[in-house]
């Protein structure tokens, strides 16, 4: 189901393509109609789940089609590290934190950062009250849980910024793909995103009462609030062919565009786009969906700079973590500093552009959450 | 001396030739150290990491040496109950073969749930599953398959079922239990690590090439696999030296049941 | 006092089912002690058979077998008889010398006795020098003469043979010929022997036993009068070759020589 | 009743009664065993019996009866049994790709001794890679590939990596069987003058059936283990090692879901050895039967 | 002109190894056409080592072989002769009628002239109902006599026969010999034949050639003057039995009959 319906609406493309038309002379040629849309395809790091709602929203409201382009979107699985496929051209485009990528990068992939569609770090740690974890400095001699897969380096930054050795002053497991090790009592606080794993917590029974635990009965420790919040999912692109082919960079400002568009959508419309990830076959229940969705769209609005843009300030500390944070083997994320080339701001300044003639509000300044209530297993 | 030399070449030959052609691939081609990394590189990685490799094979080897010696243990003591009890075997041999069948990895799982993830029990317990019904099943055969005659001979010694068990059975079982060890030595290892996929403690090999792997450090990744390789291998041939110590010409007397 | 009596004895095998087998109808045999007798038939005959109802591993359908004066049973418990089968039957794990202690071991004899008694058998076949190689580092006659040392070693007051000398080439099957007579004749053993060579039965016995199948039983006893059996020469006399032509000509008019029939062979 | 028939419907009574008594045992262990597990000998081994980690049995079943998910209208035994019939698709492919590499590397170390000394240390070796290590390398070489006009299709590189778990064990097991041939018997071919490629099909071959069976055995769950690792670890939608991940992450709230996942990984593996047990009726008809 | 004729053969196993064994020394023997020659002597002398050279499945080590005046591997390449093995040999996986048309088959005959032959041999070795069963549910001395077919299945002028009876009990045995000789006769077959039993020898062959281990030689051949083989009671003339002791003596005279020497035997 990746590759299915994209988007029937028509009516309003004669606009869209205009539009297009007015700011990339590159494709004057296809201003009239579009006949042939150009492929693409769009990796995603796991799942579908609502994290990545925006670009399903924007497939399924024809934004995609609106910019002649016919998106697959392909979902990522725990050992395809989506900034790899994109390197290898498998894909064209790829969702990607920004450390991950960063190292990626490192070791040869010549991939860019295009848009940086989550203004916020999401990383929780998660513990019961009666473990008084409220700070990072409060993990030392604990069992500290943490996913693997290159998530966890924030716990690290926490630790190090803590004056802990991550080697010696905790004790580091690799969660299982649920919450039930913090349930059972077998590590003392839980990685969690806002947007799902937490969620999972609150769906959960606690025996004692007998009802779904609250947050009342968790402390929570937000690396975004220790200050060692690093950029997560971010658009990225390839850079040869973004320096060469001028025809793929065009593709990519009306990706990112579509994709904003997709993501403003969301921003206003979360319950419909909690419907469109169903639809696409997540198997997360209904209400943890809404949840996901409500919580990632804080994470993006209000986006001061305009969605997708870059705060250098947050790049910079992001970039300085991974330089400095030493893992369990002691070794850092990156050896040095990124290449200025590592992130441009061109494609999606264009592509806020493009939206702003549009009209689409793309700060969302006058955003605010929704109230949304778990259900047991997130049903 | 000189037909040793003989015996070594080929191998060497092509191990050398193996990895030359991928020294040169990775060369001509001009993969990304991200992508696959040359041998050399990986040799520089595994040179310079050698005691944190160590320490993840220790880890992944203790859990697969604890599960193969209980699933041994528990295998052997299995076929006896087995071979002294139809009926028992009847009930369980159709479960070992549908449970030999289950991926039984996804087990884990289920496990980490079952006992504490921080614990190192269901990675050994997996281990000793997998290892058991190897046991099992080959011992069980070695216990049973006897050749009539030397049954009837021990009969016509007015010999007791014990004496038949140690002097006819037990004996005849021997080769079994080591080919059964040489399938599970490597076997144990493996699962050790596949053990690890699905989280648990981060110190073994398997956790930490998942990790190399997703932060796009390949070289060192594959310098971790490169001492899986050689935790494999050091399981296997210690299983044949045991099987040859213990049983002079072991080896020779399967060899030539077979035939 | 005969060692082995044996009257109208019936084994059927699978009775009752499909696949019936009567493998001894009304068989009758009086052995003597110190008595060397064979029995030669056609393959399926029941010659195993017979043996084996004898050595007390299987039981009679009907008939009676007694056995040194005692049930068959019981004299299988006393262990009153050594045997040696058509397959040698060693233990591939044990040593030569160990696999021919076994049956002392399961007497409860100590090491040396044991020890002496298997050095004793090993001179005897022949093969000093293997007393420490595993049974497959050894040829199939080797292996064959094993296996007599072994059924030899408890000097047992009667030996059940079933074609013990069937992997042996010409010259030393005549050499454990004559052995296993002079051992006979020194120990006043008596011997029940199958073979299929007629050459061999009349040679080692005092009486040959011709046997028929479908069903078992016997057709003939031919005795041979060859006094002296011990001597080289004894091969090339007249007498022997009359008691061979008496031999060839009772299985001959036994008929059935099974050639078309399913002559299900154990081995 | 024919003997076979009666054998197959003896064999499925007793796996039906193995079943009860195991699901027996557990329900045993849930009244008995302590709630948040225990120590036996001082070791922690006894697992815990509460509900999360040990759900009821009827629990389990009756969990198959139910919806996937809220939003839905599919019974879960239904989207468990499409997962299995997925992955058994790829299963079989991986194995016909493994038997047909194993047992042409068989025949060329058969052929070329040089081959054999050569190459079977490192198939030994490569069986000892972790298949976590090679699933991304796999796919992304899957991604560049184009077979004859197609493009590499994904699901495709999951039935490499089961390939690449099956072709050890029939490598090995026809390359014993193919050097089984009877001594005697190929003295009997030389003596017609026959070529390697005659003694080949009319000897080697029918005499390495017994030893591919088991061999072919191991290779139809080991092709299992390499699909349903490759779909976890790709992510690879439809299968049930997807499912396995997905149930998994809502083990939290919904334990019973897992299981009813990790059971149709046991069908699916049933499936595979059922056909496996289908050819060796077949290939060994006309065999000696094994005497016990 | 001699159908086979070897001279001055000799054949050393890992030569310049520690485990050489000189299998044959300098061996000179030449066979008409149409002749009947039987090699005897003990385990290990050569006798097997002698027919595989001649049917080119070995290389010798010096001397020369010329069969049916060709090179050896001329004439095993041209399939100018029959073989039978020590062990039957036939294939688990073929039927009876298979596994006898297998020569054929590499031959590329055609599926009803094959399937003519085949029903004939099944005809000539008895086992006319047993054409579909498989091997193994054959007895043994069953199997031997499939293999015996096989061998004779195309007609060869020249049959190479090792030890091709030792499975059969008595009477089939004669049953065969009988038949073997009579095919020969009809045919002009030319035989070389493999055995342990000196009356088997005596009874099929013009010639005895007898063999001493150590290293494998001829130590003397035999000349069998029984004019009339196919005759019934042939077996029970004086001529026969004069024969036999003749070749005892020549196989007690070449002495060394291998006791203790590790005579491996290949079967
Ligand atoms: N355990 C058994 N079950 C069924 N039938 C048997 C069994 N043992 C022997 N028979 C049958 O009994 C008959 C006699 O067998 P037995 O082994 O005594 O023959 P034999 O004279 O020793 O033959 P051979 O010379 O081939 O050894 C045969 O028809 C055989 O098939
Ligand atoms: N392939 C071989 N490699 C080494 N030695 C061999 C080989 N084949 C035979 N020999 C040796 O050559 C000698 C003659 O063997 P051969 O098989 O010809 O004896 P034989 O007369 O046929 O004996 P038997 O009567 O036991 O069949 C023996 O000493 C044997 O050990
Ligand atoms: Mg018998
Ligand atoms: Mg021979």
């Amino acid at each position: 189901g990746d590759d299915s319906d994209s988007g029937d609406s028509t009516a309003d493309t004669t606009a869209a393509t205009a539009d297009t038309t007015a700011t990339s002379d590159t494709t004057a040629a296809a201003a009239e109609e579009c006949t042939e849309p150009t492929k693409v395809k769009l990796q995603l790091q796991w799942f579908i789940q609502a994290q990545f709602a925006g670009y399903f929203a924007a497939q399924d409201q024809g934004y995609y089609a609106d910019q002649c382009l016919d998106v697959e979107i392909v979902e990522g699985g725990v050992d395809i590290v989506p900034q790899q496929q994109l390197a290898d051209g498998a894909v064209d485009f790829a969702l990607s934190w920004v450390p991950k990528a960063l190292a990626s990068r490192e070791a040869g992939a010549d991939i860019v950062n295009i848009a940086q569609v989550f203004q916020r770090s999401g990383t929780l740690q998660v513990s019961f009250k009666d473990k008084a974890i409220t700070s990072a400095a409060d993990f030392s001699g604990k069992k500290i849980g943490n996913w693997g897969f290159g998530n966890e380096f924030e716990i690290f930054a926490a630790l190090t910024k803590a004056g802990l050795d991550p080697a010696k002053d905790v004790e580091l497991v690799q969660q299982q793909f649920d919450m039930a090790a913090l349930l059972a009592g077998d590590i003392d606080a839980a990685e969690a995103m806002t947007y799902n794993e937490y969620a999972q917590v609150l769906e959960a029974k606690n025996p004692d009462t007998g009802e779904l635990y609250k947050p009342e009965d968790l402390n929570v420790v937000s690396y975004e609030a220790e200050g060692v919040g690093m950029l997560q999912d971010a658009i990225w692109a390839s850079g040869a062919k973004l320096a060469s082919d001028e025809a793929y960079k065009a593709t990519a400002i009306k990706f990112v565009a579509a994709s904003l568009k997709g993501w403003a959508y969301c921003r206003d419309n979360a319950e419909s786009c909690r419907d469109i990830v169903v639809a696409k076959g997540s198997k997360l229940g209904a209400s943890h969906q809404l949840w996901q969705m409500n919580e990632v769209n804080k994470l993006i609005w209000p986006a001061a700079g305009g969605v997708g843009a870059f705060d250098s300030a947050a790049w910079d500390r992001t970039a300085a973590l991974a330089q400095e944070t030493k893992n369990l083997e002691g070794k850092t994320v990156l050896t040095k500093a990124p290449d200025a080339a590592a992130y441009t701001s061109d494609i999606v300044t264009e592509a806020l552009a493009l939206l702003e003639a549009d009209g689409v509000d793309t700060k969302g300044g006058s955003y605010a959450p929704v109230e949304v209530t778990l259900n047991e297993g997130g049903n | 001396m000189k037909s040793r030399l003989r015996a070594a070449l080929p191998p060497v030959v092509f191990g050398v030739a193996f990895f030359a052609l991928w020294e040169a691939a990775v060369k001509i081609f001009d993969l990304k150290p991200y992508f696959l990394s040359a041998p050399s590189k990986i040799w520089d990685q595994f040179a310079n990491n050698k005691s944190l490799i160590w320490e993840a094979a220790r880890v992944s080897g203790t859990n697969a040496l604890v599960g193969l010696l209980a699933g041994t243990v528990l295998g052997v003591a299995m076929s006896f109950l087995l071979s002294r009890y139809r009926i028992l075997g009847d009930i369980v041999t159709p479960l070992a073969i549908a449970l030999n069948a289950i991926p039984i990895f996804v087990l884990v799982a289920v496990l980490n749930n079952m006992y504490s993830i921080t614990s190192e029990i269901p990675r050994r317990l997996m281990v000793t599953l997998v290892v058991y019904f190897i046991v099992l099943v080959n011992v069980a055969k070695g216990l049973t398959q006897v050749s009539p005659t030397q049954i009837e001979l021990m009969r016509s010694y007015a010999a007791p079922e014990s004496a038949i068990l140690r002097k006819v059975r037990v004996p005849n079982a021997v080769p079994y239990l080591f080919t059964a060890l040489k399938i599970s030595a490597p076997a144990a290892v493996i699962t050790a690590f596949v053990s690890e996929y699905f989280g648990g403690a981060q110190n073994g090999l398997g956790s930490r090439i998942t990790s190399n792997i997703a932060n796009s450090k390949n070289a060192a990744a594959w310098a971790y696999v490169l001492g899986a390789c050689l935790l494999g291998l050091a399981f296997y041939l210690v299983s044949i030296i045991v099987e040859s110590t213990a049983t002079p010409g072991g080896a020779k007397r399967i060899s030539g049941r077979s035939r | 006092m005969s060692t082995v009596s044996v009257s109208n004895l019936s084994k059927i095998f699978n009775e009752g089912k499909a696949n019936q087998v009567g493998a001894l109808v009304d068989v009758s045999l009086s052995i003597e002690k110190g008595e060397f007798v064979s029995l030669i038939g056609p393959s399926g005959c029941g010659k195993s058979t017979l043996l084996r109802l004898i050595a007390n591993l299987l039981e009679p359908t009907s008939g009676d077998i007694v056995v040194a004066g005692k049930s068959a049973k019981q004299s299988r418990l006393d262990q009153d008889y050594g045997m040696a089968f058509q397959q040698a039957g060693l233990f591939d794990w044990r040593t030569v010398t160990k696999n021919i202690e076994l049956p002392l071991e399961l007497k409860g004899w100590d090491k040396t006795k044991r020890e002496a008694r298997s050095r004793e058998m090993l001179d005897l076949v022949k093969l000093p020098e293997f007393a420490d190689h595993f049974p497959w580092q050894l040829s199939g006659g080797m292996q064959q003469r094993v296996a007599i040392a072994r059924a030899l070693a408890a000097h047992p007051p009667l030996l059940l043979m079933d074609e013990p000398f069937g992997a042996l080439d010409e010259m030393t099957r005549e050499h454990m010929q004559a052995e296993l007579l002079s051992i006979c004749a020194a120990t006043g053993t008596t011997v029940v022997f199958v073979t299929h060579s007629i050459p061999e039965a009349v040679y080692l016995s005092n009486r040959v036993v011709v046997m028929s199948p479908r069903p078992g039983r016997i057709t003939k006893i031919v005795d041979v009068n060859l006094d002296g059996h011990c001597n080289e020469t004894t091969r090339e006399r007249p007498e022997f070759f009359a008691a061979i032509t008496a031999v060839r000509e009772a299985l001959r008019a036994s008929g059935s020589h099974g050639h078309t029939g399913v002559g299900v062979e154990d081995r | 009743m024919n003997p076979l028939v009666r054998r197959v419907v003896r064999r499925s009574a007793l796996f039906v009664v193995a079943l009860v008594f195991i699901a027996a045992l557990w329900e045993f262990y849930k009244v008995v065993g302590p709630e948040d597990g225990g120590a036996l000998f001082g070791i922690n081994i006894l697992p815990r019996s509460n509900s999360r980690a040990m759900p009821h049995v009827w629990d389990m079943l009756s969990r198959y009866g139910r919806p996937e998910l809220r939003s839905s209208e599919r019974k879960i035994w239904r989207v468990v049994l499409a997962g299995a019939w997925f992955s058994l698709r790829l299963s079989l492919v991986g194995f016909a790709i493994g038997t047909t590499v194993g047992i042409a590397l068989a025949i060329l170390m058969a052929r070329f001794k040089v081959v054999e000394r050569g190459l079977l240390p490192y198939l030994v070796v490569s069986q000892t890679v972790p298949l976590i290590a090679l699933a991304p390398l796999v796919v992304s070489w899957g991604g560049k590939l184009e077979v004859f006009g197609y493009e590499w299709p994904r699901w495709l590189s999951a039935s490499v990596l089961g390939a690449f778990l099956a072709f050890f064990p029939v490598a090995v097991g026809t390359l014993r069987g193919l050097s089984s041939a009877n001594p005697a018997s190929l003295e009997l071919m030389d003596s017609y003058a026959a070529s390697w490629t005659q003694t080949l099909f009319r000897l080697r071959f029918p005499a390495a059936v017994p030893f591919m069976v088991p061999a072919l055995k191991l290779a139809a769950s080991s092709s299992v283990i390499g699909v349903v690792v490759a779909e976890i670890s790709t992510g690879l939608r439809g299968g049930i090692g997807r499912l396995i991940i997905e149930y998994a992450r809502e083990a939290t709230g919904d334990p019973a879901k897992v299981f009813t996942a990790v059971f149709g990984a046991a069908l699916l593996g049933l499936a595979m050895a059922g056909l496996v047990a289908a050819f060796d009726l077949c290939a060994m008809r006309n065999r000696p039967k094994e005497a016990l």
